[in-house]
Protein backbone atom coordinates (compact mmCIF):
# COMPACT_ATOMS: atom_id res chain seq x y z
CA UNK A 1 0.00 0.00 0.00
CA UNK A 2 1.08 3.62 -0.96
CA UNK A 3 0.78 6.07 1.56
CA UNK A 4 1.56 9.33 1.70
CA UNK A 5 0.54 12.34 4.47
CA UNK A 6 1.77 16.08 3.90
CA UNK A 7 0.75 19.01 6.21
CA UNK A 8 1.04 22.15 4.37
CA UNK A 9 1.79 25.40 6.20
CA UNK A 10 1.12 27.04 3.07
CA UNK A 11 -1.06 26.80 -0.03
CA UNK A 12 -0.56 24.03 -2.19
CA UNK A 13 -3.41 23.22 -5.43
CA UNK A 14 -4.57 20.13 -4.90
CA UNK A 15 -5.12 18.83 -8.71
CA UNK A 16 -1.51 19.60 -9.17
CA UNK A 17 -0.61 17.51 -5.69
CA UNK A 18 -2.81 14.72 -7.16
CA UNK A 19 -1.13 14.79 -10.64
CA UNK A 20 2.35 14.70 -9.06
CA UNK A 21 1.35 12.11 -6.97
CA UNK A 22 -0.50 9.73 -9.76
CA UNK A 23 2.43 10.56 -12.11
CA UNK A 24 4.29 8.72 -9.05
CA UNK A 25 1.97 6.19 -8.60
CA UNK A 26 2.13 4.88 -12.33
CA UNK A 27 6.39 5.26 -12.60
CA UNK A 28 6.12 3.19 -9.52
CA UNK A 29 3.59 0.27 -10.59
CA UNK A 30 3.35 1.04 -13.93
CA UNK A 31 -0.37 0.52 -13.15
CA UNK A 32 -3.16 3.23 -12.82
CA UNK A 33 -5.91 2.09 -9.66
CA UNK A 34 -9.21 1.59 -11.57
CA UNK A 35 -10.84 2.88 -9.40
CA UNK A 36 -10.18 6.69 -8.07
CA UNK A 37 -12.03 8.54 -5.16
CA UNK A 38 -10.97 11.97 -4.28
CA UNK A 39 -12.17 14.66 -2.04
CA UNK A 40 -11.30 18.29 -1.92
CA UNK A 41 -12.15 20.15 1.35
CA UNK A 42 -11.69 24.26 0.86
CA UNK A 43 -12.22 26.99 3.28
CA UNK A 44 -16.17 28.96 3.37
CA UNK A 45 -16.32 32.77 2.61
CA UNK A 46 -18.89 32.78 5.62
CA UNK A 47 -17.92 32.19 9.11
CA UNK A 48 -19.89 29.84 11.30
CA UNK A 49 -22.31 32.95 12.84
CA UNK A 50 -23.36 33.87 9.24
CA UNK A 51 -20.84 36.64 9.20
CA UNK A 52 -17.66 37.31 6.46
CA UNK A 53 -15.25 35.69 7.04
CA UNK A 54 -11.22 36.66 6.59
CA UNK A 55 -9.70 33.84 6.98
CA UNK A 56 -9.20 30.20 8.98
CA UNK A 57 -6.50 29.26 10.92
CA UNK A 58 -5.44 26.09 12.00
CA UNK A 59 -4.22 24.92 14.96
CA UNK A 60 -2.31 21.46 15.33
CA UNK A 61 -0.21 19.33 17.74
CA UNK A 62 3.17 18.69 15.92
CA UNK A 63 4.14 15.44 16.14
CA UNK A 64 0.29 14.12 17.46
CA UNK A 65 -1.04 15.46 14.33
CA UNK A 66 0.97 13.22 12.07
CA UNK A 67 0.96 10.44 13.90
CA UNK A 68 -2.32 10.29 14.22
CA UNK A 69 -3.62 11.23 10.46
CA UNK A 70 -0.97 8.26 9.80
CA UNK A 71 -2.71 5.83 12.42
CA UNK A 72 -6.36 6.66 10.70
CA UNK A 73 -5.23 6.07 7.25
CA UNK A 74 -3.44 3.22 7.86
CA UNK A 75 -6.14 1.38 9.71
CA UNK A 76 -8.83 2.95 6.99
CA UNK A 77 -6.84 1.62 3.99
CA UNK A 78 -6.20 -2.00 5.70
CA UNK A 79 -9.88 -2.51 6.56
CA UNK A 80 -11.14 -1.76 3.17
CA UNK A 81 -7.98 -2.98 1.20
CA UNK A 82 -6.84 -0.11 -0.77
CA UNK A 83 -4.10 0.62 -3.18
CA UNK A 84 -2.96 3.93 -2.76
CA UNK A 85 -3.83 6.79 -0.19
CA UNK A 86 -2.91 10.76 -0.52
CA UNK A 87 -3.75 13.04 2.64
CA UNK A 88 -2.76 16.55 2.13
CA UNK A 89 -3.74 19.16 5.07
CA UNK A 90 -3.09 22.88 5.51
CA UNK A 91 -2.05 24.37 9.00
CA UNK A 92 -1.66 27.90 9.84
CA UNK A 93 -3.81 30.71 8.21
CA UNK A 94 -5.75 29.69 5.36
CA UNK A 95 -8.14 32.31 2.94
CA UNK A 96 -11.51 31.37 1.84
CA UNK A 97 -11.71 29.10 -1.45
CA UNK A 98 -8.13 27.83 -0.57
CA UNK A 99 -7.88 23.96 0.21
CA UNK A 100 -7.96 22.63 3.43
CA UNK A 101 -7.50 19.02 2.61
CA UNK A 102 -7.39 16.29 0.08
CA UNK A 103 -8.18 12.68 0.64
CA UNK A 104 -7.22 10.32 -2.93
CA UNK A 105 -7.84 6.70 -2.65
CA UNK A 106 -6.89 4.17 -5.22
CA UNK A 107 -7.94 0.55 -5.56
CA UNK A 108 -8.90 -2.21 -7.74
CA UNK A 109 -12.95 -1.34 -7.49
CA UNK A 110 -15.29 1.72 -6.79
CA UNK A 111 -16.98 0.58 -3.64
CA UNK A 112 -13.43 0.56 -1.65
CA UNK A 113 -12.28 3.73 -2.95
CA UNK A 114 -15.22 5.29 -2.42
CA UNK A 115 -16.01 3.93 0.88
CA UNK A 116 -12.33 4.31 2.26
CA UNK A 117 -12.49 8.15 0.88
CA UNK A 118 -15.03 8.47 2.92
CA UNK A 119 -14.34 7.00 5.90
CA UNK A 120 -11.08 8.39 6.51
CA UNK A 121 -12.14 12.10 5.44
CA UNK A 122 -14.64 11.39 8.64
CA UNK A 123 -12.20 10.28 10.64
CA UNK A 124 -10.06 12.81 10.48
CA UNK A 125 -12.83 15.25 11.26
CA UNK A 126 -13.16 13.57 14.24
CA UNK A 127 -9.84 11.89 15.32
CA UNK A 128 -7.19 14.10 14.04
CA UNK A 129 -5.62 16.61 16.20
CA UNK A 130 -7.12 20.12 14.16
CA UNK A 131 -8.43 22.73 15.62
CA UNK A 132 -10.31 25.74 13.62
CA UNK A 133 -10.41 29.11 14.51
CA UNK A 134 -12.49 32.00 12.68
CA UNK A 135 -11.46 35.63 12.12
CA UNK A 136 -13.85 37.97 11.12
CA UNK A 137 -13.57 41.09 8.95
CA UNK A 138 -13.84 43.20 12.16
CA UNK A 139 -10.40 40.95 13.79
CA UNK A 140 -12.50 39.04 16.26
CA UNK A 141 -12.21 35.87 16.39
CA UNK A 142 -13.80 32.28 17.91
CA UNK A 143 -12.24 28.97 18.07
CA UNK A 144 -14.91 26.32 16.83
CA UNK A 145 -16.07 23.45 19.11
CA UNK A 146 -16.91 20.84 16.05
CA UNK A 147 -16.83 20.02 12.62
CA UNK A 148 -19.75 21.62 9.69
CA UNK A 149 -22.00 18.87 9.46
CA UNK A 150 -22.07 16.08 7.27
CA UNK B 1 21.09 4.21 22.06
CA UNK B 2 21.43 6.41 24.91
CA UNK B 3 20.59 9.57 22.46
CA UNK B 4 17.25 7.87 21.84
CA UNK B 5 16.33 7.84 25.32
CA UNK B 6 17.50 11.23 25.91
CA UNK B 7 15.37 12.49 23.09
CA UNK B 8 12.39 10.71 24.13
CA UNK B 9 12.72 11.80 27.84
CA UNK B 10 14.03 15.37 27.82
CA UNK B 11 13.17 15.77 31.74
CA UNK B 12 13.16 12.61 33.35
CA UNK B 13 11.78 13.65 35.99
CA UNK B 14 9.29 15.52 34.92
CA UNK B 15 5.55 15.28 32.52
CA UNK B 16 5.04 17.77 29.97
CA UNK B 17 1.62 18.90 29.70
CA UNK B 18 0.24 20.94 26.73
CA UNK B 19 -2.66 22.69 26.24
CA UNK B 20 -4.17 23.90 22.60
CA UNK B 21 -6.18 25.91 20.73
CA UNK B 22 -9.39 27.37 23.14
CA UNK B 23 -8.70 25.61 25.84
CA UNK B 24 -5.13 27.00 25.57
CA UNK B 25 -6.78 30.63 25.41
CA UNK B 26 -8.62 29.66 28.19
CA UNK B 27 -6.48 28.60 30.65
CA UNK B 28 -3.56 31.36 29.76
CA UNK B 29 -0.30 28.60 29.08
CA UNK B 30 0.57 26.43 26.36
CA UNK B 31 3.10 24.45 28.00
CA UNK B 32 4.08 23.50 31.86
CA UNK B 33 6.37 20.74 32.80
CA UNK B 34 5.29 19.14 36.41
CA UNK B 35 7.10 17.47 38.44
CA UNK B 36 6.92 13.67 39.32
CA UNK B 37 8.53 11.52 41.19
CA UNK B 38 9.54 8.10 40.04
CA UNK B 39 9.27 6.44 43.43
CA UNK B 40 5.45 7.74 44.38
CA UNK B 41 3.57 4.35 44.33
CA UNK B 42 0.18 6.73 43.92
CA UNK B 43 0.94 8.20 40.65
CA UNK B 44 -0.77 11.08 39.19
CA UNK B 45 -3.49 10.56 36.50
CA UNK B 46 -4.57 13.39 34.02
CA UNK B 47 -7.83 14.04 35.57
CA UNK B 48 -5.96 14.94 39.14
CA UNK B 49 -3.48 17.30 37.07
CA UNK B 50 -6.28 18.55 35.40
CA UNK B 51 -7.79 19.51 39.02
CA UNK B 52 -4.77 20.03 40.68
CA UNK B 53 -4.12 22.61 37.73
CA UNK B 54 -7.49 24.13 37.89
CA UNK B 55 -8.32 24.18 34.12
CA UNK B 56 -11.44 25.59 33.06
CA UNK B 57 -14.67 23.51 32.56
CA UNK B 58 -15.35 19.98 32.71
CA UNK B 59 -12.89 17.32 31.89
CA UNK B 60 -15.67 14.38 30.96
CA UNK B 61 -17.52 17.35 28.71
CA UNK B 62 -15.78 17.83 25.76
CA UNK B 63 -11.94 17.20 26.71
CA UNK B 64 -9.56 14.35 25.38
CA UNK B 65 -6.34 13.26 26.62
CA UNK B 66 -3.72 11.96 24.76
CA UNK B 67 -0.60 10.82 26.67
CA UNK B 68 3.01 10.49 24.75
CA UNK B 69 0.68 11.27 21.66
CA UNK B 70 -2.04 8.96 21.46
CA UNK B 71 -5.15 9.46 23.13
CA UNK B 72 -5.80 7.94 26.78
CA UNK B 73 -8.06 7.29 29.35
CA UNK B 74 -8.39 10.46 31.96
CA UNK B 75 -7.36 7.54 34.71
CA UNK B 76 -4.48 6.07 33.33
CA UNK B 77 -1.07 6.86 35.96
CA UNK B 78 1.09 8.97 34.09
CA UNK B 79 4.94 8.03 34.44
CA UNK B 80 7.74 10.71 34.84
CA UNK B 81 8.99 11.70 31.30
CA UNK B 82 5.38 11.57 30.14
CA UNK B 83 3.58 14.03 27.30
CA UNK B 84 0.54 14.66 28.38
CA UNK B 85 -1.76 16.81 26.44
CA UNK B 86 -5.54 17.89 27.17
CA UNK B 87 -7.28 18.17 23.54
CA UNK B 88 -10.26 21.00 23.35
CA UNK B 89 -12.77 19.24 20.90
CA UNK B 90 -11.30 18.51 17.44
CA UNK B 91 -12.35 20.54 14.01
CA UNK B 92 -10.14 19.34 11.25
CA UNK B 93 -10.95 18.79 7.84
CA UNK C 1 -26.41 24.34 -11.16
CA UNK C 2 -23.71 24.07 -13.65
CA UNK C 3 -23.53 20.87 -15.80
CA UNK C 4 -21.42 19.11 -18.59
CA UNK C 5 -21.50 16.25 -19.98
CA UNK C 6 -19.30 15.34 -22.57
CA UNK C 7 -18.16 11.84 -24.08
CA UNK C 8 -14.69 11.69 -25.59
CA UNK C 9 -14.00 9.16 -28.55
CA UNK C 10 -10.15 9.18 -27.64
CA UNK C 11 -8.24 9.39 -24.71
CA UNK C 12 -8.85 12.13 -21.88
CA UNK C 13 -7.00 13.28 -18.89
CA UNK C 14 -9.39 13.18 -16.19
CA UNK C 15 -7.04 15.88 -14.22
CA UNK C 16 -6.53 17.93 -16.83
CA UNK C 17 -10.32 18.27 -17.35
CA UNK C 18 -11.36 18.48 -14.35
CA UNK C 19 -8.27 21.63 -13.91
CA UNK C 20 -10.03 23.28 -16.78
CA UNK C 21 -13.25 22.80 -15.65
CA UNK C 22 -12.36 24.09 -11.94
CA UNK C 23 -11.17 27.24 -13.65
CA UNK C 24 -14.17 28.11 -15.74
CA UNK C 25 -16.27 27.37 -12.07
CA UNK C 26 -14.15 30.12 -10.40
CA UNK C 27 -13.79 32.37 -13.32
CA UNK C 28 -17.93 32.19 -13.68
CA UNK C 29 -18.92 32.37 -9.84
CA UNK C 30 -15.89 33.48 -8.39
CA UNK C 31 -16.23 31.04 -5.74
CA UNK C 32 -15.06 27.38 -5.60
CA UNK C 33 -17.46 24.82 -3.99
CA UNK C 34 -16.21 24.30 -0.13
CA UNK C 35 -16.71 20.44 -1.04
CA UNK C 36 -15.76 18.68 -3.89
CA UNK C 37 -16.28 14.58 -4.48
CA UNK C 38 -14.63 12.92 -7.75
CA UNK C 39 -14.85 9.67 -8.92
CA UNK C 40 -12.27 8.26 -12.00
CA UNK C 41 -12.68 4.76 -13.56
CA UNK C 42 -9.97 3.36 -15.47
CA UNK C 43 -9.88 0.52 -18.26
CA UNK C 44 -8.49 -2.92 -15.95
CA UNK C 45 -5.79 -4.99 -17.61
CA UNK C 46 -7.30 -7.79 -16.75
CA UNK C 47 -10.74 -9.75 -18.50
CA UNK C 48 -13.50 -10.89 -16.20
CA UNK C 49 -12.58 -14.35 -17.34
CA UNK C 50 -8.86 -13.47 -15.57
CA UNK C 51 -7.30 -13.31 -18.77
CA UNK C 52 -4.97 -10.90 -19.84
CA UNK C 53 -6.91 -7.55 -21.82
CA UNK C 54 -5.90 -5.96 -25.06
CA UNK C 55 -8.47 -3.13 -24.81
CA UNK C 56 -12.21 -2.64 -24.07
CA UNK C 57 -14.86 -1.51 -26.64
CA UNK C 58 -17.66 1.32 -25.68
CA UNK C 59 -20.47 1.20 -27.67
CA UNK C 60 -23.01 3.65 -26.94
CA UNK C 61 -26.72 4.89 -28.49
CA UNK C 62 -25.91 8.27 -29.90
CA UNK C 63 -28.51 10.72 -28.88
CA UNK C 64 -30.12 8.74 -26.24
CA UNK C 65 -26.91 8.08 -24.17
CA UNK C 66 -26.18 11.53 -23.94
CA UNK C 67 -30.23 12.34 -23.41
CA UNK C 68 -29.58 10.02 -20.88
CA UNK C 69 -26.61 10.96 -19.01
CA UNK C 70 -28.24 14.31 -18.49
CA UNK C 71 -31.12 13.25 -17.43
CA UNK C 72 -29.83 10.93 -14.46
CA UNK C 73 -27.22 13.67 -13.70
CA UNK C 74 -29.65 16.30 -13.29
CA UNK C 75 -32.29 14.49 -11.15
CA UNK C 76 -29.34 13.37 -8.90
CA UNK C 77 -28.40 16.66 -8.64
CA UNK C 78 -31.62 18.43 -7.66
CA UNK C 79 -31.74 15.79 -5.42
CA UNK C 80 -28.58 16.78 -3.52
CA UNK C 81 -28.50 20.18 -3.85
CA UNK C 82 -25.43 20.39 -5.23
CA UNK C 83 -23.49 23.05 -7.25
CA UNK C 84 -22.22 22.06 -10.22
CA UNK C 85 -21.71 17.91 -12.23
CA UNK C 86 -19.13 16.95 -14.60
CA UNK C 87 -19.34 13.91 -16.11
CA UNK C 88 -16.89 12.49 -18.70
CA UNK C 89 -17.39 9.18 -20.70
CA UNK C 90 -14.95 7.23 -23.03
CA UNK C 91 -16.47 5.40 -26.19
CA UNK C 92 -15.07 3.89 -28.81
CA UNK C 93 -11.88 1.73 -28.30
CA UNK C 94 -9.95 2.01 -24.83
CA UNK C 95 -6.47 1.14 -23.59
CA UNK C 96 -5.71 -0.36 -20.09
CA UNK C 97 -5.18 2.08 -17.78
CA UNK C 98 -7.07 4.74 -19.71
CA UNK C 99 -10.12 6.67 -17.98
CA UNK C 100 -13.31 5.56 -19.00
CA UNK C 101 -15.15 7.81 -16.75
CA UNK C 102 -14.85 11.35 -14.63
CA UNK C 103 -17.60 12.49 -12.26
CA UNK C 104 -17.26 15.83 -10.48
CA UNK C 105 -19.54 17.35 -8.03
CA UNK C 106 -19.21 20.29 -6.41
CA UNK C 107 -21.32 21.27 -3.05
CA UNK C 108 -21.16 23.34 0.11
CA UNK C 109 -21.04 20.25 2.10
CA UNK C 110 -19.35 17.22 2.41
CA UNK C 111 -22.38 14.65 2.09
CA UNK C 112 -24.38 15.65 -0.42
CA UNK C 113 -21.29 15.96 -2.31
CA UNK C 114 -20.11 12.39 -1.84
CA UNK C 115 -23.54 10.73 -2.03
CA UNK C 116 -24.64 12.90 -5.33
CA UNK C 117 -20.88 11.56 -7.19
CA UNK C 118 -21.69 7.73 -5.48
CA UNK C 119 -25.12 7.73 -6.72
CA UNK C 120 -24.49 9.38 -9.98
CA UNK C 121 -21.87 6.93 -10.55
CA UNK C 122 -23.87 3.94 -9.87
CA UNK C 123 -27.13 5.38 -11.92
CA UNK C 124 -25.35 5.72 -15.44
CA UNK C 125 -23.53 2.39 -14.72
CA UNK C 126 -26.57 0.60 -14.57
CA UNK C 127 -29.09 3.30 -16.70
CA UNK C 128 -26.93 4.89 -19.09
CA UNK C 129 -26.97 2.81 -22.48
CA UNK C 130 -22.86 1.94 -22.64
CA UNK C 131 -21.75 -1.43 -23.79
CA UNK C 132 -18.29 -3.07 -22.87
CA UNK C 133 -16.83 -5.62 -25.33
CA UNK C 134 -13.38 -7.12 -24.16
CA UNK C 135 -10.84 -7.86 -26.48
CA UNK C 136 -8.10 -10.35 -25.53
CA UNK C 137 -5.09 -10.71 -26.31
CA UNK C 138 -5.73 -13.48 -28.73
CA UNK C 139 -7.69 -11.47 -31.06
CA UNK C 140 -11.36 -13.14 -29.51
CA UNK C 141 -13.92 -10.59 -28.39
CA UNK C 142 -16.81 -10.58 -25.84
CA UNK C 143 -19.70 -8.40 -24.71
CA UNK C 144 -20.23 -8.22 -21.58
CA UNK C 145 -23.82 -8.80 -19.87
CA UNK C 146 -23.55 -6.60 -16.58
CA UNK C 147 -21.24 -4.10 -14.45
CA UNK C 148 -18.20 -4.65 -12.67
CA UNK C 149 -18.89 -5.27 -9.11
CA UNK C 150 -19.12 -2.66 -6.83
CA UNK D 1 -41.29 25.00 -39.48
CA UNK D 2 -41.43 21.81 -41.97
CA UNK D 3 -38.36 21.17 -41.77
CA UNK D 4 -37.87 20.26 -38.33
CA UNK D 5 -40.89 18.43 -38.22
CA UNK D 6 -39.05 16.82 -41.27
CA UNK D 7 -36.22 15.65 -39.15
CA UNK D 8 -38.09 14.61 -36.13
CA UNK D 9 -39.55 11.59 -38.53
CA UNK D 10 -37.46 10.93 -41.11
CA UNK D 11 -39.78 8.14 -42.17
CA UNK D 12 -43.48 9.54 -41.60
CA UNK D 13 -44.69 6.22 -42.26
CA UNK D 14 -42.68 3.56 -40.37
CA UNK D 15 -40.74 2.61 -37.21
CA UNK D 16 -37.39 2.98 -37.05
CA UNK D 17 -35.71 -0.06 -35.07
CA UNK D 18 -31.87 -0.60 -33.46
CA UNK D 19 -30.69 -3.03 -32.03
CA UNK D 20 -27.18 -2.73 -29.89
CA UNK D 21 -24.21 -4.43 -29.22
CA UNK D 22 -24.88 -8.14 -28.50
CA UNK D 23 -27.79 -8.39 -29.47
CA UNK D 24 -26.98 -6.92 -32.70
CA UNK D 25 -24.23 -9.02 -33.12
CA UNK D 26 -27.03 -12.26 -32.15
CA UNK D 27 -29.50 -10.85 -34.67
CA UNK D 28 -27.22 -10.16 -37.25
CA UNK D 29 -28.44 -6.51 -38.15
CA UNK D 30 -28.39 -2.87 -36.43
CA UNK D 31 -30.95 -1.24 -37.77
CA UNK D 32 -34.52 -2.05 -39.77
CA UNK D 33 -37.91 0.09 -41.27
CA UNK D 34 -40.82 -1.54 -40.13
CA UNK D 35 -44.01 -0.38 -42.04
CA UNK D 36 -46.77 0.96 -39.61
CA UNK D 37 -49.46 2.26 -40.69
CA UNK D 38 -51.18 5.50 -39.08
CA UNK D 39 -54.52 4.60 -39.21
CA UNK D 40 -54.57 0.93 -38.11
CA UNK D 41 -56.52 0.42 -35.01
CA UNK D 42 -54.39 -2.26 -33.29
CA UNK D 43 -51.10 -0.57 -33.10
CA UNK D 44 -47.51 -3.00 -32.61
CA UNK D 45 -46.07 -2.93 -29.51
CA UNK D 46 -42.26 -3.71 -29.29
CA UNK D 47 -43.25 -6.79 -27.56
CA UNK D 48 -45.03 -8.17 -30.86
CA UNK D 49 -42.33 -6.53 -32.94
CA UNK D 50 -39.62 -8.59 -30.43
CA UNK D 51 -41.29 -12.11 -31.86
CA UNK D 52 -41.99 -11.06 -35.57
CA UNK D 53 -38.48 -10.22 -35.92
CA UNK D 54 -37.35 -13.32 -33.64
CA UNK D 55 -35.02 -11.75 -32.18
CA UNK D 56 -33.15 -14.00 -29.87
CA UNK D 57 -33.76 -14.88 -26.19
CA UNK D 58 -36.52 -13.57 -23.58
CA UNK D 59 -37.77 -10.08 -23.91
CA UNK D 60 -38.08 -10.09 -20.16
CA UNK D 61 -35.41 -11.37 -19.08
CA UNK D 62 -32.64 -8.80 -19.53
CA UNK D 63 -33.55 -6.20 -22.66
CA UNK D 64 -34.70 -3.00 -21.96
CA UNK D 65 -36.94 -1.04 -24.31
CA UNK D 66 -36.67 2.42 -25.22
CA UNK D 67 -39.12 4.36 -27.77
CA UNK D 68 -37.66 7.78 -28.90
CA UNK D 69 -34.96 8.00 -26.87
CA UNK D 70 -36.69 7.36 -23.37
CA UNK D 71 -36.90 3.90 -21.39
CA UNK D 72 -40.28 2.26 -21.93
CA UNK D 73 -42.44 -0.43 -21.34
CA UNK D 74 -42.70 -3.31 -23.93
CA UNK D 75 -46.54 -3.27 -24.28
CA UNK D 76 -46.93 0.54 -24.95
CA UNK D 77 -48.30 0.70 -28.14
CA UNK D 78 -45.84 2.43 -30.76
CA UNK D 79 -46.56 5.33 -33.33
CA UNK D 80 -45.47 5.44 -37.35
CA UNK D 81 -42.08 7.65 -37.15
CA UNK D 82 -41.45 6.20 -33.66
CA UNK D 83 -37.79 5.25 -32.79
CA UNK D 84 -37.46 2.21 -31.04
CA UNK D 85 -34.51 0.18 -29.62
CA UNK D 86 -33.58 -2.96 -27.77
CA UNK D 87 -31.17 -2.67 -25.27
CA UNK D 88 -28.83 -5.41 -24.13
CA UNK D 89 -27.73 -5.69 -20.53
CA UNK D 90 -25.97 -1.96 -19.83
CA UNK D 91 -22.77 -2.32 -18.87
CA UNK D 92 -21.32 1.58 -18.63
CA UNK D 93 -18.58 3.67 -16.44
Amino acid sequence: MQLRIDLHSTGFEPLVVLTRWQDEQQHRSNVQSAAEAFFIGRVRGVAADGRELEALELEHYPGMTELQLERLALDCCNRHGVISCLVQHRIGRVLPGEAIVLVAIGADRRGPAQRCCQELLEALKHHAPFWKREWRADGSSEWLSGNTPL
Amino acid sequence: MVSVVFMAEPCAGEIRILLFAGLCEQAGWAEQQWPANPNDDARLTPRQLWLKLQLPGDLDQAVRVSINRQFADADTPLQPGDELAFLPPISGG
